[in-house]
């Protein structure tokens, strides 16, 4: 089975490069009938994030954010509750840690005290946010998808409300927060690349998930809950228990997302809607099959896709929202399984069939000679 | 108070009808793929497609029934891509709706852009059309019922009698039967001949329909034109309004029409002008949905635990 | 290689490099109206290039975006008040750039060397269409309706219901949120619940892609709408829906165009426009109302008159109208709204 | 000479995961005989009559049907050359009716709407033709697990198949149902169906069928006339040595109560008494076997002792400790081992290794963890010896249990059960479904362990001969009540036993009082 393992690898590489070449492929065709060059746009699609170190910096400051909503979307899968309180949550633990850090910074603390604080109410807020699905679905049994969706919608508006009453800088034409304390503010480091220190919270982030989901005894438990839940139950796992555990995990993991970003990226909080980063993460965790290791792979992914959108919107004739719909493509080629899956099927049959050409009335008189042996074996043994 | 007269009454129900109404299309095209066992997340994209398609048709063409025709085709366009992807290509589903709900929301703004030059609206660019309203005769005279019920746009008299049809169509059909084979055990379909890839790809198609009448309703019913993202999340709604009745056709209307309800009462409440933060008003609809939802919970649950204590028959 | 479309920028041989940065195009609004000054100055032989950089929830690219049009050589960055930060950060980062912000408030002390300043007195401009809200509604209740609540736009409802006020003190003010600036159809919703339940009479949108909304509304059920920012009623008038344009008594206008434009020949001409607020009005013209033939046609003489008197009187400086800017906190705006409540 | 109606030539089946079910396999029937297809779990039977059914297609070889060649790629080209399937697992859909069920597919229209009525006629003509007593009215969920049964069949009757394969269709019916069964089968072959029967029961092989197939490891080893073979032949065949299919066992000493239930009332949602009274003693050291058509409360009694579920009054108390109230976790902590009747649902997660579902009630004892972290070495070294123990079958232990036949994934549960050092094991149909080779081992350490670790044993079947082998203690439940008791198990005949299963004898308290 070794060698159908390893046909699935390979198979899987080169399919994720063929999808990336085809979606690429069809937006040429369409930039031809649209564009003056399109040559020159997919050009600076696909190595435009490349081209200089702020936008490969921009591409991983991106991607931070996706691996926190990313990581907490595992979590949600792994117990199988499709709790989508991650994107709702990204954007209120910006705006409580925002709310929290103006009023800290009043007192002066030293960021090596700060910022602790500001990444546990950011954990803290999407705990606690997380806590009204998964209790709402685990007692009372009210569709979560329902009760996250609509949370999402009640956490902005509440959000805009804290904003305007809570802490509006009056002095900014646009609506905004006060700025945030120097003191709480991620240092921007590696140079020219300009990365936000929040790369070394998603970092450790993501060994501590997977140290969860594959050393822990945790781990196991939401892998046997998630598997099975009827089975986790008959075998004395204590169901309720890990199912909101699991998500008020991945509640808190998009809290501190949303705090790193607000902390490593903003100057002030200036949310006015949704950011769309759950649903990003969402697609994260899909795309890296729900393992968390993959997950900063994935998110880079996407984050580079998207940065490749902005430099073809700032460079050329194209409008931003035509990569959205390559984007798109993009995804759903790279997701499909049954793409290329004629193909991969075929190298498998033909290995078993390889290992098959033995002569099978050989084979079959070998099976009974040997029941033969047994038989007697058994017969002596007996005696 | 003056204010609350009988007519006031009739013109509130009318209100939250018409609020319903993208709400019901929506929910009905979450009941299908859910009939047929699917978690459509895609309503929201298929809905905004339509709304642009059919402006643009009806707009080329002049005429308001093509233009319609067109909005649910392309519904049924969307349908198919979404069916393509999960069912042929073997894509999560949920990732699949969220990746097309994105090119959707782009994807719109970038043909408009094509078409008109225009970035966030046709209603300067292109010649408006809207399906009609509709005076019921002798209705029209009852009291608070003929204000409240006569006099609507066509498609939202077609959202009511797509609740019945829907109904019909699961219950009293072949294909429904089939399609609610489908969504309950794919192996046992399959195992008496049904394709069951195919009755994926009708469940998706017919939401595709409803989907496409929701967008034409936002865009040649409600107001007259396109606006980018101009569904603002009602396909998520109706996802919702579907979910808490569990995907009965007529329980799912009746969510979709009580959250009109809310917004309407939210809405009244706005129009009062004041101080009173907007924000709050806003979330009503929200609030009022996981409130029925927790409290249809707790009676499902009470009662359950009542008779498994003997206390009751 | 770079290289640019030339529908976006023009000759670069022309007098400076300019780019103008905005959350997106199409919103009818400030935006567009910006795009249309840069339009002009291009074809004064300016490199004018526009880009498109997300709306807050994208905050956090800004600033990579404006780098890079930065490094492709332009030197003048426009971009409107939702940028501040980004644009005072980078104009201590880069003193040789030159950054110009509009529809804006700082300090001037404040303001470093290489930035200028716009700020539109939109408060002006709304207290004029206030006026003729007022003069207009036969029930005595009007209706202002915006996209979502931020300082600029309590800045035109400021001066809306100042203007209101000041014409016929009995005339009420509702005042209500959409809460999103693409929702026609729950702006819609919303004023025909205000024209059922308040009988407002003459409504007025600060809302952007949902104003659109608003004309629907008022022409089922007879009332007059007012605009915003550029001239709403030719704008229908001229478009594929003219019939849409019947309802538009007049618009606000808040001429950003207009003000970049001269702006520029400012600086052309080598006046000094930097480390300054350079607020725009009534007086400078960059706000104000259109006085079209439909205008004309509509509006009664004497309700005409009296707004001529009130526009002659702020330009004097003789009524100084209320701003949102001057409130010291939230609640003086609102028991402003709560004083004209019906 | 007999007419061959089937031949299916060199059938190489491959899955997708390159395992190989079927190689090289040539397999023909006759017009109007039934063939048994035997073999061990996972040899591929089902494997081979879904490639003949049109639900897998083969990598390779070809099917005729009389003489024909013909393709076959999809169920609908099957039903249509005249081929029917009882499977081996229920493909119902619950919450629809019988005649729906019955129906679907080849649904009667009327004025292009589906005509239920019609459906409801059709379904009782067939019910009345083969005397199956079905209310085609009624939701199959709300059926017994034989009259599921009998709907797979008239599904498959309805639709005039001439070649029908049963699957495994008599692992859920009583001895009486499978008689009728077997009176029906009788009379299709008489009609000239042809019929290829799968079972692991092989005393039903050798009383109906003429001719059996074998197959083991994905290879055919060839075609049998029964006449001159007994079932230890057959079982020799299938597995490769003998099966001692008597179990040998001491008489019991049992000593003290271990598990007390006193007067045990469950009522289920839809407010029907599933367990009405019930009483009884487990005591250390012994079996205690309880028979029972199917749906007559032993699930509902099962799911209450292991806390799965809840019950409305009367006392259970394990090791002298009340369970009311109390979660698995602390029921398993009193002494409980639990065997559950669907092995897929409760015994194991297919996805999950064949480790992982190992240590499933004990990961949280000091010895497997250290901390919150997983031993895995010293963990991975016990599951590898559970699996030499136990021996089942798998590349290894981290083989994902789905990836195991049926047999080898009941030998997981069991392993992971009679290890965990309980006293007190519920064996809830531990053998359905399992080839002989396997269920011999299974009944054989349940004995095992009641004589040398004196376990309390409570066995649940509803296979006869099983609680008749294993059982010291015999009680029979019918309607949620224990209608009889007898105190050796080994005494009774399984006609006896039928009669009151079916409610047609029952036995008062007093004559019971004494064995409970
Ligand atoms: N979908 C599948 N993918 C991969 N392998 C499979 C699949 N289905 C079955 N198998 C493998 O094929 C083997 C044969 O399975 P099959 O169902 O034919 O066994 P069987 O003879 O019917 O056994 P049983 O008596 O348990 O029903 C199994 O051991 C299993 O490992
Ligand atoms: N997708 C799959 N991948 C690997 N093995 C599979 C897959 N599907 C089924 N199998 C295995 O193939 C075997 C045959 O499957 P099938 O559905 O015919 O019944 P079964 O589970 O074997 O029945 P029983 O448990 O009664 O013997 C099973 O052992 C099952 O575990
Ligand atoms: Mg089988
Ligand atoms: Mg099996």
């Amino acid at each position: 089975m070794n060698k159908t393992r390893r046909i699935e690898t390979t198979v899987e590489l080169v399919r994720i490069l063929v999808a990336i070449g085809i979606a690429y492929l069809i937006a040429l065709i369409i930039l031809y009938a649209i564009s003056d060059d399109p040559i020159f746009i997919i050009r600076q699609f696909v190595l435009g994030p490349l081209s200089s170190q702020r936008r490969i910096g921009s591409i991983i400051n991106l991607a931070i954010p996706f691996t926190f909503t990313g990581l907490c979307f595992c979590f949600m899968y792994a117990v199988n509750k499709f709790n989508l309180s991650g994107e709702g949550i990204f954007m209120f633990s910006g705006c409580i840690v925002t709310l929290t850090s103006i009023y800290l910074g009043k007192s002066g603390l030293p960021p090596v005290i700060m910022i602790p604080t500001l990444l546990i109410m950011g954990a803290l807020t999407g705990f606690v946010i997380s806590l009204i699905p998964a209790y709402l679905d685990a007692k009372l049994n009210a569709n979560i998808v329902v009760v996250s969706l609509m949370l999402n919608s009640i956490l902005v508006f509440l959000s805009i409300w804290i904003l305007k009453y809570g802490m509006r800088d009056p002095s900014i034409g646009s609506l905004g927060s006060l700025p945030i304390p120097e003191t709480a503010r991620f240092a921007s480091i590696f140079g020219k690349f300009k990365i936000q220190a929040g790369i070394f919270i998603a970092i450790i982030a993501v060994i501590v998930v997977a140290i969860i989901f594959y050393k822990m005894v945790f781990g196991y438990k939401m892998r046997v809950v998630g598997s099975n839940p009827s089975f986790a139950k008959a075998s004395g796992i204590n169901m309720l228990g890990t199912i909101i555990l699991a998500q008020l995990i991945g509640g808190s993991l998009a809290g501190i997302g949303g705090a790193c970003e607000i902390l490593g990226n903003y100057d002030r909080f200036k949310w006015s809607a949704s950011t769309q980063h759950g649903f990003d993460g969402l697609m994260v965790a899909v795309l890296a099959r729900r393992n968390p290791i993959l997950v900063p792979i994935t998110s880079l992914l996407l984050a580079y896709i998207r940065i490749g959108a902005d430099v073809v919107n700032s460079k050329g004739d194209i409008p931003i929202e035509f990569i959205t719909v390559i984007q798109g493509i993009v995804i759903l080629l790279v997701a499909a399984e049954e793409f290329m899956g004629g193909f991969k099927k075929r190298l498998i049959y033909k290995a078993a069939k390889d290992d098959l050409k033995s002569d099978k009335e050989i084979v079959v008189q070998e099976i009974l000679a040997d029941d033969e042996s047994k038989t007697e074996a058994r017969k002596e043994s007996m005696e | 108070m003056p204010m609350y007269t009988l007519d006031w009454f009739a013109n509130f129900g009318f209100s939250v009808l018409r609020l319903s109404t993208p709400l019901i299309f929506a929910a009905l095209a979450a009941v299908i793929s859910r009939k047929a066992g699917m978690l459509n997340m895609a309503l929201e994209g298929m809905m905004l497609a339509s709304a642009l398609a059919g402006v643009i048709i009806s707009g080329l063409t002049g005429s308001i029934w093509i233009g319609l025709i067109g909005a649910v085709i392309v519904g049924v366009l969307a349908g198919a891509i979404i069916g393509f992807s999960n069912l042929t290509g073997k894509t999560d589903l949920y990732l699949t709706c969220i990746a097309f709900n994105l090119a959707a929301t782009g994807g719109t703004v970038f043909v408009m852009y094509l078409l008109t030059g225009e970035k966030s609206t046709t209603s300067a660019a292109i010649k408006a059309f809207t399906v009609p309203s509709i005076t019921i005769p002798l209705i029209d005279k009852i009291p608070l019922i003929g204000k409240m019920v006569s006099g609507h746009n066509l498609l939202t008299y077609l959202a009511f009698l797509s609740v019945y049809i829907v109904w019909f169509f699961l219950y009293k059909t072949r294909l429904g039967l089939r399609l609610r084979a489908v969504g309950e055990n794919p192996k046992a379909a399959g195992s008496v001949g049904i394709n069951v890839t195919r009755i994926g790809y009708i469940s998706f198609l017919i939401s595709g329909i409803l989907c496409g009448l929701g967008g034409a309703f936002m865009s040649m019913g409600w107001v007259s034109f396109f606006m980018k993202n101009m569904t603002n999340g009602r396909g998520y709604i109706g996802l919702s309004a579907m979910n808490i009745a569990a995907g009965n056709p007529v329980g799912s209307a009746l969510a979709a029409i009580f959250f009109g309800f809310s917004d309407a009462f939210a809405t009244m409440i706005k129009g009062r002008g004041g101080n009173f933060p907007t924000e709050f008003i806003e979330m009503i609809p929200y609030i009022a949905t996981i409130a029925a939802l927790v409290v249809m919970n707790m009676i499902r649950m009470n009662q359950k635990r009542k008779i498994e204590k003997g206390l009751k028959q | 290689g770079e290289k640019n479309q030339p529908s976006k920028t023009g000759g670069s041989s022309g007098k400076g490099r300019i780019a103008y940065i905005v959350g997106a195009l199409g919103d009818k609004s400030f935006s567009d109206s910006g795009e249309e000054g840069m339009k002009v100055l291009r074809k004064e032989g300016w490199d004018c290039k526009t880009v498109e950089a997300g709306d807050e929830t994208k905050a956090d690219k800004w600033e990579d975006t404006i780098l890079d049009t930065m490094d492709e050589g332009y030197e003048y960055i426009v971009a409107s008040s939702t940028f501040r930060d980004v644009l005072l950060k980078l104009a201590k980062e880069y003193p040789d750039h030159k950054f110009i912000l509009f529809d804006d408030l700082m300090e001037e002390s404040e303001i470093p060397e290489n930035v200028a300043i716009i700020f539109y007195a939109q408060n002006e401009g709304s207290y004029m269409v206030g006026q003729l809200a007022a003069g207009m509604s036969k029930s005595k209740v009007v209706a202002v309706n915006v996209g979502m609540d931020n300082p600029v736009i309590a800045d035109f409802v400021t001066g809306f219901v100042e203007g209101v006020k000041n014409y016929d003190p009995n005339c009420k003010v509702v005042k209500a949120t959409v809460g999103s600036w693409t929702d026609p159809a729950k702006m819609k919703e919303l004023c025909l619940t205000q024209a059922r339940d308040k009988k407002a009479d003459v409504f007025y949108q600060v809302a952007g892609g949902s104003g659109g909304g608003l004309f629907e509304a008022c022409k089922e059920t007879g009332t007059w709408a007012i605009g915003v920012d550029s001239d709403q009623y030719s704008y229908y008038k001229e478009s594929e829906n003219p019939e849409l344009a019947d309802v538009i008594l007049t618009s606000m206008l808040k001429n950003v165009g207009d003000s970049f434009v001269s702006l520029f020949h400012d600086i052309d001409a080598g006046k000094d426009v930097w480390k300054k607020v350079n607020r725009l009005g009534l007086a400078e013209n960059s706000v104000g109302y259109v006085e079209n033939d439909f205008f004309v046609k509509n509006v009664p003489e004497e309700i005409r008159t009296k707004m001529k008197e009130t526009q002659d009187k702020i330009i004097s400086g003789e009524i100084k109208v209320k701003s949102y800017y001057d409130f010291a906190n939230e609640s003086e705006y609102q028991s402003l709204l709560d004083s004209v409540t019906p | 000479m007999a007419q061959e109606v089937l031949r299916m030539d060199n059938i190489t089946k491959i899955y997708d995961n390159g395992f190989v079910a079927n190689k090289n396999i040539t397999f023909w029937l006759n017009k109007g005989e039934i063939l048994a297809l035997v073999g061990e779990n996972g040899a591929g039977k089902t494997t081979l009559m879904k490639v003949l059914f049109g639900l897998e297609s083969p990598q390779s070889g070809s099917v005729y049907i009389n003489g024909e060649h013909v393709k076959i790629e999809n169920t609908l080209d099957a039903i249509d050359k005249g081929i029917g399937m009882v499977h081996q697992h229920f493909m119902l859909l619950p919450s629809l009716t019988v005649a729906e069920n019955v129906a679907l597919g080849i649904e009667p229209m009327k004025k292009g709407l589906f005509d239920f009525n019609k459906a409801v006629k059709m379904t009782q003509e067939v019910a009345d033709k083969y005397r199956f007593n079905i209310d085609p009215l009624s939701k199959v969920e709300d059926l017994s697990v034989g009259q599921m049964q009998k709907v797979e069949i008239m599904k498959v009757l309805i639709r005039g198949a001439k070649i029908i394969i049963m699957d495994e269709p008599t692992a859920v019916l009583t001895p009486q149902e499978t008689d009728e069964l077997f009176e029906q089968l009788l009379l299709l072959k008489e009609g000239g169906h042809s019929i290829i029967f799968i079972s692991h029961k092989l005393e039903e092989v050798k009383r109906i069928c003429s001719r059996v197939t074998v197959l083991r490891h994905g290879y055919c080893l060839g075609s049998y006339e029964l006449e001159n073979m007994n079932e230890s032949d057959i079982s020799r065949l299938m597995v490769g040595r003998d099966v001692v299919l008597k179990i040998d066992k001491e008489d019991p000493k049992p000593e003290e109560v271990v598990v007390k239930i006193k007067n045990l009332v469950k009522i289920n949602e839809t407010g029907k008494k599933v367990i009405d009274g019930i009483s009884f003693d487990i005591r250390k050291g012994e079996v205690v076997g309880i028979a029972g058509v199917e749906g007559n409360g032993q699930s509902e009694l099962s799911d209450v002792l292991c806390g799965m579920d809840t019950f409305s009054s009367g006392e259970v108390k394990i090791n002298n400790q009340d369970i009311a109230g109390k979660t698995v976790h602390e029921i398993r902590k009193m002494g409980l081992a639990y065997i559950p009747e669907d092995r897929m649902r409760h015994g194991c997660a297919p996805d999950l290794s064949i480790k992982d579902n190992i240590i499933s009630d004990r990961f949280f004892l000091p010895e497997y963890r250290k901390g919150l972290f997983i031993k895995h070495k010293y963990i991975d070294q016990l599951v590898d010896q559970y699996i030499k123990d136990f021996e089942i079958a798998c590349d290894d232990k981290n083989q994902p249990v789905r990836m195991l036949s049926g047999g080898n994934i009941q030998k997981v549960v069991v392993a992971r059960e009679f290890t965990s050092g309980s006293n007190f094991i519920l064996a809830n149909q531990p053998t359905r479904g399992i080839d002989v080779g396997a269920a011999e081992m299974i009944r054989k350490t349940i004995v095992k362990k009641s004589r040398t670790e004196g376990t309390a044993t409570l066995l649940i079947s509803a296979d006869l001969n099983e609680v008749l082998e294993c059982s010291d203690r015999l009680l029979v439940m019918r309607k949620g009540k224990v209608v009889a008791a007898f105190p050796k198990a080994n005494e009774v005949s399984e006609d006896e036993l039928g009669e009151y299963m079916l409610g047609i004898k029952t036995m008062t308290a007093k004559e019971m009082e004494n064995v409970l």
